[in-house]
């Protein structure tokens, strides 16, 4: 077995850290994968410095797309819109815990990022 | 050969490969099939004995290799019972066969407010086109909607013939979800009584029905090589009086009669279509993929699938929380999909795949048919000439492991 | 690998054949080029050890054969120097590619009264296509002339370009009849300070030389993968602002990225001009075909089909009565074309093919071109990299039999 | 060598039967073969049954072509417009010795035969 369906990812599918939404966010985007019907609606509240204070999501997909959000929730806390802009399929591949995806499992892993990347441009940050 | 003793199975290399050391189970031939030894023979011989460009050349090479491509579109043309061989047309797949019709077909013959009517169950092939022609044109398009069976509710079709608006019925023989054989006969019948062309989409039928065009009294029909064990490659049958009333759809060498600065005028049928250098090898392998089926029996084919799909949806429907999508057996190709709840068809496929089994997940290219039945996607199992019982019987262990794994 | 003793020659199957006895002297690769064993052994390793169709697949053969089809996309990137592998697209042949640019740009950026600028070399595929578009837009469609030498008259070119009205311009890298290498640098030059679209036909040039479409600064380029070893297939490419801005040329499966009843959006590039399942074992002999001659290295096939083509100039020039198109050597690629007193190219080639030399005979494609130089047909031996000087002194000892035969 | 280049066609290639012109005549037709560029001017008058009386031809072509029409003015005199409609490749494959043709010589050995039943057609016979 791969180690996609690892204990730990598992966990984090099954029972994921931020599951939900938080009302009045800054940030406040809904985004899918059209071709395998993933879907989130990912919230984040910014500090003053506009760094993450909290993010939170919701949403159906398959494990690699919810393990990377649960994960994802945990890992921006503190960071700054620059810092999240950087992000990339690398660092996603390395909070997974060091994995190399497949070409049809990337736009699943990178559902949460694309979301807070472009909900972040949305607001203007 | 019989199907009997895997015979048929040892026909295609890919398949004694081991994958994991497990024995590979491809349940993904509505995505494209496995190519039997055959087809690549055909390939490796055209081009270590007899490859030269075809049509002009005034040599022997050049002779000898128009002449196997010629006998490919002929034995393509007899195993749909096309009336003249040259209503067949090679082109890349089902999906450009159906773009040619509508660019050059549906450009001249579709205007504003005249109405396109196409089905629910329809792979994106099928329907973008047509989106594009109604918006590029102004017409209408309208959809023969599903029944929670899967199947097409015909009752809605008459009243999209009566005003006489209708000028394009397109539709799939057999759908590449929900594995769904329509009607045919009685949807031919109205529609061209309705004075309506009727456009078929082949690519999922040809690969797995006995097809007969004169039979069924279609206008068009595409289907693609690659599914019925040839390589990358395709056919757009038309009926002769409306391929000849067509403009032609690509332009430049092969396709013409005489050029001149200002103007050209076109070559006859087929050739009017095929424009630049044919994938000449690849037609020569399709009909050897052609001849291979042929010795099999579209008939038998047919059975053999009935058979695999009616065991396969018997032991699929025991699996715990396990939906089936689709008609019963008898109105059923080989293609069968499923959702699992709770558990996304990514998943599914990912875990069978530890397994060496190959499924796939999705939405298969059609999206508003996933959308009518409220599922984000689906998992799909579908089965071919070199499937067997034992191919189902491992899905079912796997599925299980995957319950196992990711349902609490 | 190395040119001499024959280890070039030696990769490709077909010509270790007898014809008759003699053996096979290949002179049509301008038409389509014979298959190394590698592009061989391609197509048989995809289809028995891993096909799958691409992209959407979860399981491994699939995840395999997408990533072996996308090297062979950075293959060819690399090869002709695109900025980017995703400005590479796949199609049947440089005559689609070609039709892709026309349909796609050409419909929304070529108005009525503007001009498209072709030459008088062209093959039809870079011609009947733009014929289509003026008279579909109403567009102006004005030619470069050739000079008795066979050389574009550059002269002509400043005038069509300074009012303004020329949208685009479209032209041979490498004439297929006289063996024409135009001064690319210069045209483009003068092109892009009008403002003035560059769309490159490289069916002929990019087997034969090193390309850099960077290096060219060119907009668009179609080629053809079967003219360079490898199978039917052929590839555009074209500058990212350009594709990007372009609505699709065919509509179906794979181009979409969301599909809805009545409207659609499109993948990204490359994806969405790749409507459908794809040539796939077909782009993966493509890029072992571009292996083969990255091996061998561009400048050095340029090197000796330029020896090859200067002896082929002398010894033809001493047969009596025989007249060569075309300019001289150093602007000369791979395609010899003459005609000989009184005698049809058809004879010719029929009584060389008796001989076991395969030349072609007629107006390749390029009718305007031989009205020009008022000679109803020619006949074209044409050299690739597994010809050598012995094969031209057979030529020229089949040709003296066929004036023997023929000449009263 | 094969039977296309046996003396006796070369014969009518070198020195075709009734090459020229028969000014005036009922039928009176140019056609070519574009892609291969042979040209044939063909002129036949008829007599009062319609049938062919005479038939000349000029032009430029391979010797399959030329050998063809030469062939061909013998052949026609005294057929009905209905006897050479009925004709095709084999009757002219027969003419020129019992050959196979390939597919491309096809259209030069009927470019005569096509321009004849053209004409006829076009005079109305
Ligand atoms: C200069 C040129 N352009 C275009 C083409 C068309 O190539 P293809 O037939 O592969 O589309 C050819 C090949 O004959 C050619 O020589
Ligand atoms: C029903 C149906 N139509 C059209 C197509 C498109 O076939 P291709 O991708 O070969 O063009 C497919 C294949 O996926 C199909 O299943």
């Amino acid at each position: 077995m791969s180690n996609l369906y690892r204990e730990e990812l598992l966990e984090h599918y099954h029972d994921p850290l931020n599951y939900g939404v938080i009302e009045n966010a800054e940030v406040d985007i809904d985004r899918d994968n059209p071709t395998c019907g993933d879907t989130i609606h990912l919230t984040a509240r910014l500090d003053e410095d506009d760094r993450i204070a909290e993010m939170k999501f919701e949403g159906q997909g398959c494990v690699v797309s919810m393990a990377a959000a649960s994960l994802l929730t945990a890992e921006v806390v503190g960071k700054s819109p620059e810092e999240i802009a950087a992000l990339g399929l690398h660092d996603i591949e390395e909070l997974l815990g060091g994995m190399r995806l497949s070409m049809g499992r990337v736009k699943c892993a990178l559902l949460a990022l694309t979301a807070l990347q472009q909900g972040l441009e949305e607001a203007g940050r | 050969m019989t199907w009997s003793g895997n015979e048929v199975r040892q026909q295609f290399p890919i398949l004694q490969q081991k994958v994991n050391g497990k024995r590979l189970i491809y349940l993904d031939s509505a995505a494209s099939a496995q190519k039997p030894q055959v087809v690549i023979d055909a390939l490796s011989s055209v081009y270590s004995t007899n490859y030269a460009n075809i049509h002009r050349g005034i040599y022997r090479l050049a002779e000898e290799t128009t002449r196997q491509y010629e006998a490919a579109r002929a034995k393509i043309a007899k195993f749909i019972n096309a009336a003249s061989t040259d209503e067949v047309i090679f082109v890349r797949n089902a999906t450009e066969g159906l773009n040619l019709v509508v660019y050059s077909w549906g450009r001249s013959n579709v205007g504003a407010g005249d109405r396109i009517i196409v089905t629910e169950l329809e792979h994106h092939s099928n329907l973008v086109p047509w989106q594009w022609l109604a918006q590029e044109q102004d017409a209408e398009l309208a959809f023969i909607p599903i029944t929670d069976a899967g199947e097409l509710d015909l009752a809605a079709l008459p009243p999209l013939l009566a005003d006489g608006h209708a000028k394009v019925l397109a539709l799939s023989m057999m759908s590449n979800v929900l594995g769904t054989i329509p009607d045919l006969a009685e949807i031919i019948h109205l529609a061209h009584a309705a004075g309506v062309v009727v456009v078929l989409d082949g690519a999922q039928a040809v690969p797995h029905l006995p097809v007969d065009v004169q039979a069924l009294d279609a206008d068009f029909m595409a289907f693609s090589g690659h599914k019925l064990g040839g390589p990358g490659i395709g056919a757009l049958w038309g009926r002769r009086e409306l391929l000849e009333a067509m403009p032609p759809f690509l332009f430049g060498g092969d396709m013409i009669l005489s050029v001149r600065k200002d103007r050209s005028t076109w070559s006859e049928l087929p050739y009017k279509f095929e424009a630049g250098t044919p994938a000449i090898a690849e037609a020569i392998a399709f009909g050897a993929a052609i001849d291979f089926l042929t010795e099999l029996g579209m008939e038998n084919v047919r059975q053999h699938e009935r058979r695999l799909v009616t065991y396969a949806l018997a032991e699929l429907s025991a699996v715990p929380g396990l939906h089936l999508l689709g008609p019963a057996p008898e109105k059923h190709g080989g293609a069968v999909s499923f959702w699992l709840e709770g558990i996304h068809p990514h998943d599914v496929a990912a875990i069978l795949d530890e397994e060496g089994i190959c499924v796939r997940a999705g939405q298969h290219c059609a999206a508003p048919l996933h959308r009518r039945f409220g599922i984000p996607a689906s998992t799909r199992a579908s089965y071919y000439v070199y499937n067997f019982n034992e191919d189902t019987d491992a899905l079912v262990v796997g599925l299980h492991k995957v319950i196992k794994l990711l349902r609490r």
